[in-house]
């Protein structure tokens, strides 16, 4: 059996209207464009994304909240594309602001099997609004409960067919934590191998973890991102 | 790009680092601190994960090796990559030494404000909390006023607070600032400005202990 | 080293194993489930930190290359190495498809006992209760009776329990129990058992639905 | 600036009296044996000890244990040891019994400035007796709080003279986490490459978390430990 799938279509089978969906990716870095072109034309709407951002303006899941399809979002830094504070103004989407830390912490913890934890992270500010605060060894810790996905969409360098996968330089990010968080875990990659080639002790995300994986089709380049293949 | 007021800041917080240390450096004036290091011991950490941050020359840019502002960088030799659940756990498990941050607002026990203004939508906060509760030390680098001349430096900060931790020195084009005890001393005037200059832009309150040779 | 009850019980444990899943063995009758294994898509995962476990020959046994119960181990073509807090967040995460663990007893409602007896100092427990409330399915391998010849099979443990969390099936080397909603099923006589055999030692309570062709 | 250590003297200089120390491996398989050598030739007592296991009788923590310099053991699995449960007959030593997925998050969770977190694991046993519970969407968890230690003594393969580390098959293990979470760091290694040598890509401890190196001396082989160099 190979995860390899053929196109953006099959790759997202599982996607309903109304899923949460994680998203790779720091802005466009590292973020599965492939995919979310694919989401894009895909008849779905009403979507929780969880994402560090909503990508920047008219681009990666950018042109997702351009088509109207995302009812929340969940990141850290929507700053980076305009249109998500209009969109928020216009009242057509919800936002949850989480530290990035917290952001990150939250979904290892739904991938690790762990319900909630403490952070000092935010304690006292406006972001600990409503959230339970704890005393640990004479130190504030306010509670963060875990995050999970119905559909990872993630990026990586390369996979082997079996659905390892390695990551490059800061392309990484939240991937690999995203990739354990989820029910469905889609991977977009540059190149795919035969199992043996990627050294087990590199190996970034174990196959477990991986459900279907596709060869990218459109890259992030200098010159912005663009087609291929 | 940078400014000349800039890159006095910067120059000055640049004396901060002595090697060996891991430095992460915010978004803004900081990100200008790094070119006026050589001490190689002093290692950079951006939280979108990379440990070994350096320039990065025009024709070897990377779309996909950046920095935490999104700019490209590039990595040094005994660099390292992570995801960024480790990356922020080095930030808060107290393994980053030194945090560089811009401000918005700072009062006068040496708690910032950096992430959001009333009124405007709150959108992005980054990594700024994590920092501000993880570096053993933080340096603030900023114009010692806003756009419209008000001073930054406040009596209580109006803007939401990024944390309810003090930062240790602040770093402007008149002056540098220690907090002591959640207080700000005033330890140095920065080339060219003077003590009244100072006290007029200050709405915080402060105490005065300038370095020997500082003035 | 094991004998022949031993081994049909891993024997029967293999067919319940179909590729592609994840799966980790415990210790003692577990393990020797693998060599009944030629699903090459059946993936064996060990806590201790490697996914892709497999045979090794006697000349190529690396001392740093073992398995959970610390016996020497290959690692097949694919296979990947991580640290144990990732190799429990696979396991809580329920990343894990089946396990398969000895017992000391289990009670009727499928609840098992594995790793204290009392009196004796309770001093082991690994990763058994890890296991029991992450993988998706567990099936436990066992001899039906103790070396004292009593039931395993109890209406109640008298050792404490490993998990409120019920096993999904029972082969011992008499008998195939599956679990559903708390309550023991007789599916299935092995080899040469005899149904009164099976009710004569076992103290918990089951109902009989033997499969076709089971008897 | 290197930090490679001359011998386990100068490795162990932070330890003190009544100091917790993590020690690395799974039973004698990536522990750092020549590490846990120098401690037991060195006048420090009433340690609490961090590990899987106290070792093997006579090997490894084992040895440490027949000096009588341990006063507690947290791990998952003395059994491997029968000298600890004779100790803890006699009164001699401490325990504390934790699941071994516990034992590696809360190290975890220590190193990574998370106070505490709530697992599923051990719900409703003895191990959970006097902790905490909580329903978390409809499911039972326990609270766990995160562990620390003075000092961590750990093995890996190889090591740059800056600190970074990389791992050697399933000798990785608690390794890694636990180079995270104690005030100093030393690491025992099998070989030392210039800066460079390893890939960022397959960095495992990148330096930051690493204080000091040491060559090791002892090395686990398939006829037992050995001492060579």
């Amino acid at each position: 059996m190979t995860k390899l799938l053929p196109d953006g279509t099959s790759a997202l089978e599982a996607v309903k209207t109304g899923d949460t969906i994680m998203v790779g990716g720091f802005g466009l870095i590292g973020a599965p464009l492939t995919l979310i072109d694919a989401l894009t034309n895909k008849d779905v709407k009403d979507l929780t994304i969880i994402s560090n951002n909503l990508g920047e303006k008219g681009k990666g899941l950018g042109i997702l909240l351009g088509e109207k399809k995302i009812k929340k979002g969940i990141g850290s830094y929507f700053t980076s594309n305009r249109d998500v504070g209009d969109a928020y103004q216009r009242g057509e989407i919800e936002l949850e602001l989480l530290p990035q830390g917290t952001l990150s912490e939250s979904i290892r913890a739904g991938g690790a099997g762990i319900g909630g934890y403490y952070t000092k992270t935010g304690v006292g500010t406006e972001l600990a609004k409503n959230k339970e605060e704890r005393e640990i060894n004479g130190e504030r810790y306010i509670f963060e409960q875990a995050i999970r996905a119905n559909v990872a969409l993630i990026r990586a360098w390369k996979a082997d067919t079996l659905g390892n996968l390695v990551y490059y330089k800061t392309a990484r990010n939240f991937n690999p934590v995203m990739a354990t968080a989820a029910d469905v875990v889609i991977a977009e990659v540059d190149e795919i191998v035969e199992p043996g080639e990627l050294s087990p002790e590199e190996i970034v995300t174990p196959h477990l973890f991986v459900d279907g994986i596709l060869l990218a089709s459109k890259i992030l380049t200098n010159e912005g991102v663009v087609s291929h293949g | 790009m940078a400014n000349e007021i800039q890159e006095s800041i910067a120059r000055r917080a640049a004396k901060e680092l002595n090697g060996p240390c891991v430095v992460n450096l915010g978004i803004g004036i900081p990100t200008l601190v790094a070119k006026y290091i050589d001490d190689e011991q002093v290692y950079f950490h951006t939280e979108n994960g990379l440990l070994g941050v350096t320039d990065v020359d025009e024709e070897n840019k990377d779309p996909n090796l950046v920095n935490a502002g999104k700019l490209p960088v590039g990595e040094t030799i005994g660099a390292s990559f992570f995801n960024s659940a480790e990356s922020f756990g080095m930030i808060r498990g107290g393994h980053v030494d030194v945090a560089i941050l811009g401000v918005l607002q700072m009062d006068q026990s040496g708690k910032i404000a950096n992430w959001a203004v009333p009124g405007k939508n709150i959108m992005g906060v980054g990594g700024a909390m994590d920092l501000l509760v993880g570096a053993k030390k933080v340096i603030v680098t900023t114009t010692h006023t806003a756009k419209d001349g008000s001073s930054k430096l406040l009596k209580e900060c109006t803007f939401p607070i990024t944390s309810t931790r003090s930062v240790d020195m602040i770093i402007t084009e008149l002056a540098v600032f220690e907090v002591k005890e959640k207080k700000l001393e005033l330890v140095e005037l920065m080339p060219g400005a003077t003590l009244d200059e100072v006290k007029e832009k200050t709405e915080a309150e402060f105490s005065i202990r300038l370095k020997e040779g500082a003035l």
